[in-house]
């Protein structure tokens, strides 16, 4: 079977490449910017941001590519879904690197405050469980791979259970001015980990609609924040 | 239920409401008025096949070599079967490569002017000019410019010859092979020319590898029927000094020359008149049995024709 | 140059061995089988025959065209001069006999025998538009003819007006009494005219109320089909036959001639060989065949004898 | 830029060009033949008819019939001999033609038209003079004799079948390359509104090829005027003017063929001999008029599709 | 009508996709092609098509060149019977009833059945009486004035002609005669419109204005349109059929449904690989 | 000018309009979130949850139509770029309304806590500025209005301003683990409000885009979140 | 060469956007369009266009029917003077040389200058023949076989025909002949490929086959591409000219540039309102 269309399939698989491009940035800028708020470490901090300049900068590329990709190529059928998918992870991810940049500017303002090892425990946690999220969710799209996808919202719960819990260790972090404000930044933190882990599920939806067609949700996302009532 | 009835609606209003008698009557009629033409060939070839028998009986087909003889049952036709071919002969080498070449001229080269549309109007109108006045151009260019000694070629050259008969009869159907080419040549698509000069041809390049090829078959099949035209003309050699007598005949020791330019002449359908106009009534039977052979002669041409585009059209499909 | 040619009349009789005969459609079979006889012993001697008409050919041997004029009637004066002021210079030859043929269908039986004067009145320039063999009585009556004709249609049948038959026809049937009328010398225009002598022929045999003329050699060729009418020329009716016609008894009885261009016999030994062999024995025989009555052996040697002095 | 200037060269080979101009000349002159030869057509034509015209009088075109003998040079009298005649072998090759054209056109299928088409071109291919015997030796006494027992040997109606005949075959060419020219969707545009098939070719095709029937007809009555052998052997000479179809006369062509074969009175009298150039001038000027119109007719329905 | 039958056909190996949709039940169906085939000669040239057409919609049938598009959509009003050697075999039912059945008049049929071919093809005629000729052979004749101008309204043609209705139909433009050949069609007073690329001879305005035409026209009428333009039957298609064609080894070309849907569906989830392929431009 | 493309346009238009329509349930949505919250008034938050639902039903369906559209048309320059706007609209008021939900649901977990007056203020202050915000983001792109869309990012000022101070704010209220509770729940609120506010930048972007065809960032939106560096 | 001219032309009213693009210096220009105007007699056809054509892209030239593209087009290799009556005012140079000076041999300008037309247009002859045809009278004598397989190569068309360049070349598809075109066109060398709607006769597989040829080629070749289909222009070239068309009181139809731009900005974001109407099907 011969591929026809062979230069707008390079097209489209030039422009999915930048997207996975910000994806393995994002990975690596997620696990980054966790490390540089727990340790913290300042210079970590500062690769971060200059990272999401990167991802930026694709982000801007990749839109107007997708803009005249559409134009030229007029896709249908799987390439359209994968041109639609495209444009959705392309917005996604560049929120992902802001996210990460949020967190990586935690470790700026909370370099010299003290610290509760809960609450520090906790985030090391979530961190550990959003980085490979958000690789299972980019493994996913790479590999098409629904069943992967389909887990996606189970590793999210975790995180966001410790999102959860996180307001009633944070207050329990009181009265320690110092300690509250660095326990509060770190609720920030947090709730940026939970927005990613969110964001993975989203490429995990935008997954299972490239390869069956289908666009569902696969929870309520009003859910993944706040208590249940 | 609603729904059968629906479909019972729809197939009574379908249902055929019987024959069409007007259909039928119509194309009988047509089928009658193309049949009409057959009758009338199969008629025409009976009659002239009973008037013909006796001869064929009686001389099988010694009169075919018999030169004309005021005797009727020794007059025979080999002067104008000779006649007729050297004629076509003449008629293929002077009309064929001036109208070919005409009508290239005007199909490929010629700018569409005022000009070139007066020739090609003057061009088609030739070629509906009745072949008798062509005769009078004959008379009156050929056999009298040679024999003025215009055209000698040869010394004592008559007026009467082959050439002025040959001549003649190129003139006529040189507007049908210019005609004929012009349009073998129109048929061959602008697509393909523009195709030529495309890659760098001149016009004349053009014209030889690509034109003139897939035009070949419509000029020949063009060039056989105008030829068989020529064939069958009568009335031009009255005029153009064809023998139209009871006896003539041709010097033996007539070489080609001679043959062509200062020997008497005739041709089959001149030969058919002639008989036709003769009072003995064997001269009717003369007469149908050269018919037969000039008949016999024309359809095998027309024949190779029919077969020639026949085979041209498979080939394109 | 601009002078009158036809298609027939540009022979040049220009070659060593080749002789070109024209004129009388009429002696034209004469001449082709005699023609036909002396190529066969000489096969490199080329012949043309042809049969336009007998003016024609007297045109063309004076216009130096021809070796031999074939003519159904002497030569006029007019011809004469113009041979004579071209410098050509000819041999006139009597070789045969022919009777003018007037014929009517078969069916026809009311008409027998007819007088110059009915001819005259059924064909003559007076006749024109009549319709009923009854509407000539009156005519013919003045005229002191038969003018016995019956109530039914007039049909009237002849060779065309170029043919030197229908000359002759004129010359002997109407002229006289047309120039004593004061009438134009010719026949009516409205008859059935035909160059081909067969449609002529065809025309009368296909008509049972019709009447028509051709050569005797014609009518001989369809006498099934045509009924010879006797004609009285003032000394009673007479059938045509071979006999009556060479006696001239048969009152349109004319002779046929060749006339022999005397220019180049000294120069052209084909010619005088063709003629030798026209006026031998064998050479007569066709005069029979082409169904033409022969002259009686006196008038031959008249001929002979007139060829023998013309060749010196 | 100069650089590139000295670079590019687009002058060309000067060999190919100069045979370019050779060949093209010798088509030139090719061509000019077909010029010279109407040139001389109408050259011939009008010098002699001309100096026939001055020489005689001309009461004498207006004398009563034509007999170049008698110097009565009545013009009409074959005009209206010729006209007979063509409006007869109209009579016959209109309705068989383009019934045939009809049929072939719209009604024969593919292979049943490789079978009929034939029959009209071996009639085509069959020289007039074949049909001038035919007409005078069978239609005259086996046909037209049948039913009009008073007809003549030679008549109008037999010479007029004749060419009749003769032409069926141009008239159903040309209309049915006219309906053929009709595009095949325009049929199927009358088929798929429910049309019956004459319907559709009454109708439709009929109509579109109208002005191609047109040039056919106008074709087939200069073809017919024009015809010399069937009139020369079946329509007779009467040179007197005749209405009646059942006998004969001269004709235009007739008077050409008669003229041509020679006669005694022609050799010697100059004015009748011209006559035949006048004859053949009027002749050339009729057909060409015809050509003409129906060469305007046929551009309509060329330029149409 | 013919619901109740399972809108599902599994026939083998091969089986084409024969979906239904959420809307089946609101419209009824037209035409029931049942596994044909039609032949040409001894050719066949395409092969087991079932495919309901819907009321009121328009379906498109695609596919690429000699899938057979045309010869299925000519099955549809008989203009088949007019190739020679051309033969149906399997069932089409027009509201139930069999087309090919030995009663069924072909010519009343085609009056039912209106159809646009690919090239305009008006008749050398004034506009009027393009429009009147097939209710004029259908025997109407009244009220001819007023069907002129309500074709011609549906056809979109009104304004742009209704002072010229005199002038001939050819010296229209090329998009205003397809319209004028639909008006045409229209005025028999069909209840199935049949369009065989009824804008491959026109220009890519003219093209989305006959578009337009058509998803004003499927109020009134079904449409069934072939088109070798894939955009095209997306855009405006309800329904889509996509044929695909197999090549045997004498190169003989048999023409195969592949997948029947929703244009909706088919053009952005097709369920078989072949239409996936085929609308993504990969192929062969 | 005719439109040729009328049923296309049509089409175009309703997926608009449906954008449009989520548009306004997302303006209304924050205002009565942000009220459910202050007042707080439970029923108010039911109904906001009620209304998301609606814009994620209307979410799904723009997408699946967005998608048939684009393998319908296949549209081109202005219009290829609208339909572009429209799917990135789709998703960021799909978002926008979770964050309204987000606030929403505050109301029901800090319903029986206590309240800190000046954190009230500021959420009250950043209600008022991000639902005209909103609004003005909406009709900019309504109107197609490049000068009004360039406001937002400095409309968006305030907004940032005041959730940067939510930490200080924050941190003043301890050490009553209740009111603490409370103020940590209003900074969730006060950072989805900070995110809307966002989206209205994110929805002028989107609006110069359609109109000029260049794709820009209004600024990092990294900087949007967190402090000052 | 010409770059040092300003790129943007301002003529007055109506004025064309001819518009430069970052890579403009990296390339050179092969042809310079300079206020072209062609008439065809004394009609003019086409007004005004400046359009310089950039070495080894692919530049497009699209607008509606009878804007003048072909006329246009049919200028670079002076086809046009095969045209009765066609005229030419303003100047087109090609790598610097006026294309109408006196000395300059149309013949010569056409092997530079290959061209590809709308319908496959093959010579009946093998394929063989049809390659080697213009090398052969250009004077081309040896190593023609290996000119067969580089140029059918080059035209991805080597592989489905080497076992049979004997054969005829009318047995080919209608992709394949176009294809064959195309390797016919570029066996004389040429550096330059024009094309006249090279796929409208074929079907869109065979179109995207030769969309992707002709991206390959302009590694080697400068094309020229008229196409009726936007989204053809919109695939394969770098830069669109965008023609409209004013009609006059008489229906005479005179195309004018309206804009000139890198593909990308003439189909996202055009400059020209007319340009976005025209693309966005809004028309008329
Ligand atoms: N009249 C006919 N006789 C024989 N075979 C035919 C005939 N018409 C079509 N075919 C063959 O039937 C097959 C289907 O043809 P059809 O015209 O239906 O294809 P199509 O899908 O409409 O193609 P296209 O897109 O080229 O119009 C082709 O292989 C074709 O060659
Ligand atoms: N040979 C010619 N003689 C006279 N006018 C012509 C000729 N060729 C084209 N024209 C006219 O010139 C104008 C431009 O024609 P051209 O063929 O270049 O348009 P086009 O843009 O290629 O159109 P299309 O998309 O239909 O091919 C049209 O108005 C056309 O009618
Ligand atoms: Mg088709
Ligand atoms: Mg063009
Ligand atoms: O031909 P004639 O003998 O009658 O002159």
């Amino acid at each position: 079977m011969t591929d026809t269309r062979e230069h707008f399939h390079q097209n489209l698989s030039n422009l999915e490449q930048s997207v996975l491009d910000n994806a393995n940035r994002c990975i690596k800028m997620s696990a980054m910017a966790v490390e540089a708020v727990v340790l913290p470490d300042l210079d970590l901090a500062a690769r971060v941001a200059e990272e999401d300049l990167a991802v930026d900068q694709t982000y801007l590329e990749t839109h107007n590519r997708w803009i005249n990709t559409m134009a030229r190529q007029a896709p249908m059928g799987g390439d359209l879904r994968l041109m639609s998918v495209v444009l959705h992870l392309n917005t996604t991810l560049e929120r992902t690197g802001d996210q990460c940049v949020n967190i990586a500017k935690m470790a700026l303002v909370t370099k010299d405050l003290p610290r509760s090892d809960r609450v520090l425990q906790m985030i090391r946690e979530m961190g550990d469980l959003v980085t490979p999220m958000l690789r299972t969710a980019v493994d996913s799209f790479v590999r098409r791979d629904v069943e992967a996808a389909r887990l996606l919202p189970a590793m999210d719960e975790p995180i966001d259970r410790l999102n959860r819990n996180m307001y009633r260790a944070v207050v329990d972090c009181g009265p320690a001015p110092a300690v509250l404000e660095w326990a509060t930044r770190m609720m920030m933190v947090a709730r940026a980990m939970e927005r990613i882990g969110d964001q993975a599920v989203d490429i995990g939806e935008q997954v299972v609609f490239l390869v069956t067609g289908e666009f569902v949700e696969f929870a309520d996302p009003g859910d993944h924040d706040g208590d249940r009532v | 239920m609603a729904t059968t009835s629906t479909s019972e609606l729809v197939g009574r209003s379908l249902r055929r409401r019987g024959r069409s008698w007007v259909n039928t009557t119509i194309a009988g009629a047509m089928l009658f008025s193309l049949l009409f033409s057959l009758i009338v060939l199969v008629v025409l070839l009976a009659d002239t096949i009973v008037k013909a028998l006796p001869v064929f009986r009686s001389r099988g087909l010694e009169f075919v070599t018999a030169n004309l003889s005021s005797q009727v049952d020794s007059a025979g036709i080999a002067q104008g079967i000779m006649g007729s071919l050297a004629l076509t002969f003449l008629v293929i080498v002077i009309a064929f490569p001036l109208g070919v070449s005409a009508a290239v001229y005007l199909e490929e080269y010629a700018r569409d002017n005022r000009w070139t549309r007066m020739i090609n109007a003057n061009i088609r109108n030739l070629a509906g000019v009745p072949s008798i006045v062509y005769g009078i151009l004959g008379l009156f260019l050929f056999v009298k410019l040679i024999n003025q000694g215009l055209f000698s070629v040869a010394d004592g050259i008559s007026g009467r010859n082959l050439i002025a008969g040959g001549l003649t009869l190129s003139v006529l159907v040189l507007p049908i092979m210019i005609i004929t080419t012009a349009e073998a040549l129109r048929a061959v698509s602008r697509e393909l020319r523009e195709a030529s000069f495309g890659v760098g041809a001149t016009k004349w390049e053009t014209i030889r590898a690509q034109v003139l090829p897939v035009a070949l078959p419509g000029i020949l099949t063009g060039a056989v029927l105008t030829i068989s035209r020529a064939f069958g003309e009568t009335a031009p050699l009255l005029l153009a000094g064809a023998v139209l007598s009871q006896y003539f005949s041709v010097s033996s020791d007539a070489g080609l020359v001679d043959l062509v330019s200062n020997q008497p002449y005739t041709a089959l359908p001149l030969i058919v008149y002639n008989f036709a106009r003769q009072p003995e009534t064997e001269f009717v039977q003369l007469t149908a049995a050269a018919i037969l052979v000039l008949l016999g002669m024309l359809l095998s041409v027309n024949a190779a024709t029919i077969l020639l585009r026949d085979r041209v059209e498979r080939r394109r499909g | 140059d601009g002078g009158p040619e036809t298609g027939s009349s540009a022979v040049a009789a220009t070659g060593a061995n080749s002789i070109a005969i024209s004129g009388s459609s009429t002696v034209e079979p004469i001449s082709a089988r005699v023609g036909e006889r002396f190529d066969a012993a000489n096969p490199s001697n080329s012949t043309t025959v042809e049969g336009p008409g007998t003016g024609d050919g007297f045109a063309r041997l004076c216009a130096g065209e021809i070796d031999i004029s074939d003519a159904s009637r002497p030569i006029k004066d007019a011809e004469a001069e113009d041979c004579a002021a071209n410098g050509i210079e000819y041999v006139e030859l009597h070789i045969a006999t022919d009777g003018l043929t007037v014929m009517t269908n078969p069916s026809n039986t009311t008409v027998d025998c007819l007088t110059f004067a009915d001819l005259y009145a059924l064909t003559g320039p007076e006749s024109e538009g009549l319709e009923n063999w009854s509407e000539a009585n009156a005519l013919a009556a003045e005229l002191g003819g038969f003018a016995g004709f019956p109530d039914a249609d007039l049909v009237v049948v002849g060779p065309g007006e170029e043919s030197g038959t229908y000359d002759t026809y004129v010359e002997f049937v109407i002229s006289d009494i047309a120039e004593e009328r004061g009438q134009e010398e010719s026949t009516r225009a409205d008859y059935e005219a035909s160059a081909n002598d067969n449609v002529v022929v065809q025309g009368i045999a296909g008509n049972p109320t019709s009447i028509g003329w051709v050569g005797f050699a014609f009518f001989e060729q369809n006498a099934d089909v045509l009924r010879a009418v006797e004609i009285d020329g003032g000394n009673g009716c007479v059938l045509p036959t071979i006999e009556t016609i060479a006696s001239f008894e048969y009152p349109l009885s004319r002779p046929l001639f060749i006339y022999v261009k005397t220019n180049e016999l000294g120069t052209k030994s084909a010619l005088v060989e063709f003629v030798d062999f026209y006026l031998s024995d064998e050479g007569v025989e066709a005069v029979g065949d082409a169904g033409y009555v022969e002259l009686p052996a006196e008038d031959l040697e008249a001929t002979r004898a007139a060829w023998a002095q013309a060749k010196g | 830029m100069t650089a590139n200037s000295a670079l590019i060269d687009l002058t060309g080979d000067p060999r190919r060009r100069r045979r370019e101009r050779t060949v093209r000349f010798v088509f030139m002159t090719a061509a000019g033949v077909s010029v010279l030869i109407s040139l001389a057509i109408v050259l011939s034509l009008i010098e002699q008819a001309w100096q026939f015209v001055v020489a005689i009088e001309f009461d004498q075109l207006l004398a009563n019939g034509w007999f170049p003998r008698r110097g009565r040079f009545e013009f009409l009298t074959l005009f209206v001999h010729s006209s007979i005649i063509t409006g007869i072998a109209m009579l016959v090759a209109v309705p068989f033609g383009l019934g045939s054209a009809i049929y072939l056109s719209e009604y024969a299928k593919p292979t049943s038209r490789r079978i009929l088409k034939p029959i009209l071109e071996v009639l085509a291919g069959i020289p007039s003079v074949v049909l001038g015997f035919f007409a005078l030796q069978f239609l005259t006494p086996s046909v037209i004799r049948k039913v009009f027992p008073a007809a003549d040997s030679a008549n109008f109606l037999a010479a007029g079948i004749g060419v009749g005949i003769l032409i069926i075959p141009l008239v159903a060419s040309v209309s049915e390359d006219a309906m053929r020219a009709v595009p095949r969707a325009l049929r199927e545009a009358s088929y798929g509104l429910g049309a019956k098939q004459w319907h559709t070719a009454l109708r439709v095709v009929v109509p579109a090829a109208l002005s191609g029937i047109a040039a056919a007809i106008i074709l087939g009555i200069s073809r017919a005027i024009g015809e010399t052998m069937v009139v020369a052997l079946a329509a007779g000479l009467n040179g007197i003017r005749n209405l009646n179809p059942l006998e004969g006369g001269l004709t235009m062509t007739g008077a050409i063929a008669n003229l041509s074969v020679g006669s005694d009175q022609v050799a010697g009298n100059d004015s009748a001999f011209q006559s035949l150039f006048f004859v053949g001038l009027m002749l050339f000027t009729l057909t060409l008029g015809l050509n003409v119109i129906s060469e305007r007719v046929v551009r309509r329905y060329r330029q149409r599709y | 009508m013919n619901l109740e039958r399972s809108p599902v056909r599994l026939t083998g190996g091969q089986s084409p996709v024969v979906d239904g949709s959420p809307g089946d039940e609101r419209t009824s169906v037209v035409f029931d092609l049942e596994e044909l085939n039609v032949f040409y000669g001894s050719f066949r040239a395409v092969k087991d098509v079932t495919v309901p057409i819907r009321k009121n919609e328009i379906t498109a049938l695609i596919g690429p060149s000699g899938c057979g598009k045309s010869t299925v959509l000519r099955c549809f009003n008989r203009m088949n019977d007019l190739i020679e050697g051309a033969r149906v075999e399997g069932s089409i039912r027009y509201h139930g009833v069999d087309l090919y059945g030995d009663d069924v008049d072909p010519v009343e049929v085609r009056r039912r059945i209106g159809m646009v071919f690919q090239r305009p093809n008006p008749f050398p005629k004034s506009i009027y009486d393009n429009i009147v000729f097939g209710p004029k052979i259908a025997g109407r004749k009244t009220g001819l004035d007023d069907l002129v101008e309500e074709s011609l309204t549906k056809a979109a043609l009104w304004d742009e002609v209704k002072d010229k209705l005199r002038d001939s139909a050819s010296d229209l433009s090329g998009g205003q005669q397809q319209r004028l050949c639909i008006a045409r069609a229209i005025a028999t007073n069909p209840d199935v419109v049949l369009m065989d690329e009824p804008c491959s001879a026109l220009d890519p305005i003219a093209t989305l204005r006959i578009e337009e035409l058509m998803l004003d026209l499927k109020r009134d009428y079904t449409i069934v349109i072939v088109t070798h333009n894939m955009q095209q039957a997306a855009r405006v298609s309800d329904r889509t059929a996509f044929f695909s064609v197999d090549v045997n080894e004498v190169g003989q070309r048999t023409g195969r449904l592949v997948e029947f849907d929703t244009t909706d569906k088919l053009f952005t989830t097709p369920a078989q690989t072949e239409t996936e392929q085929y609308i993504t431009g990969r192929f062969g």
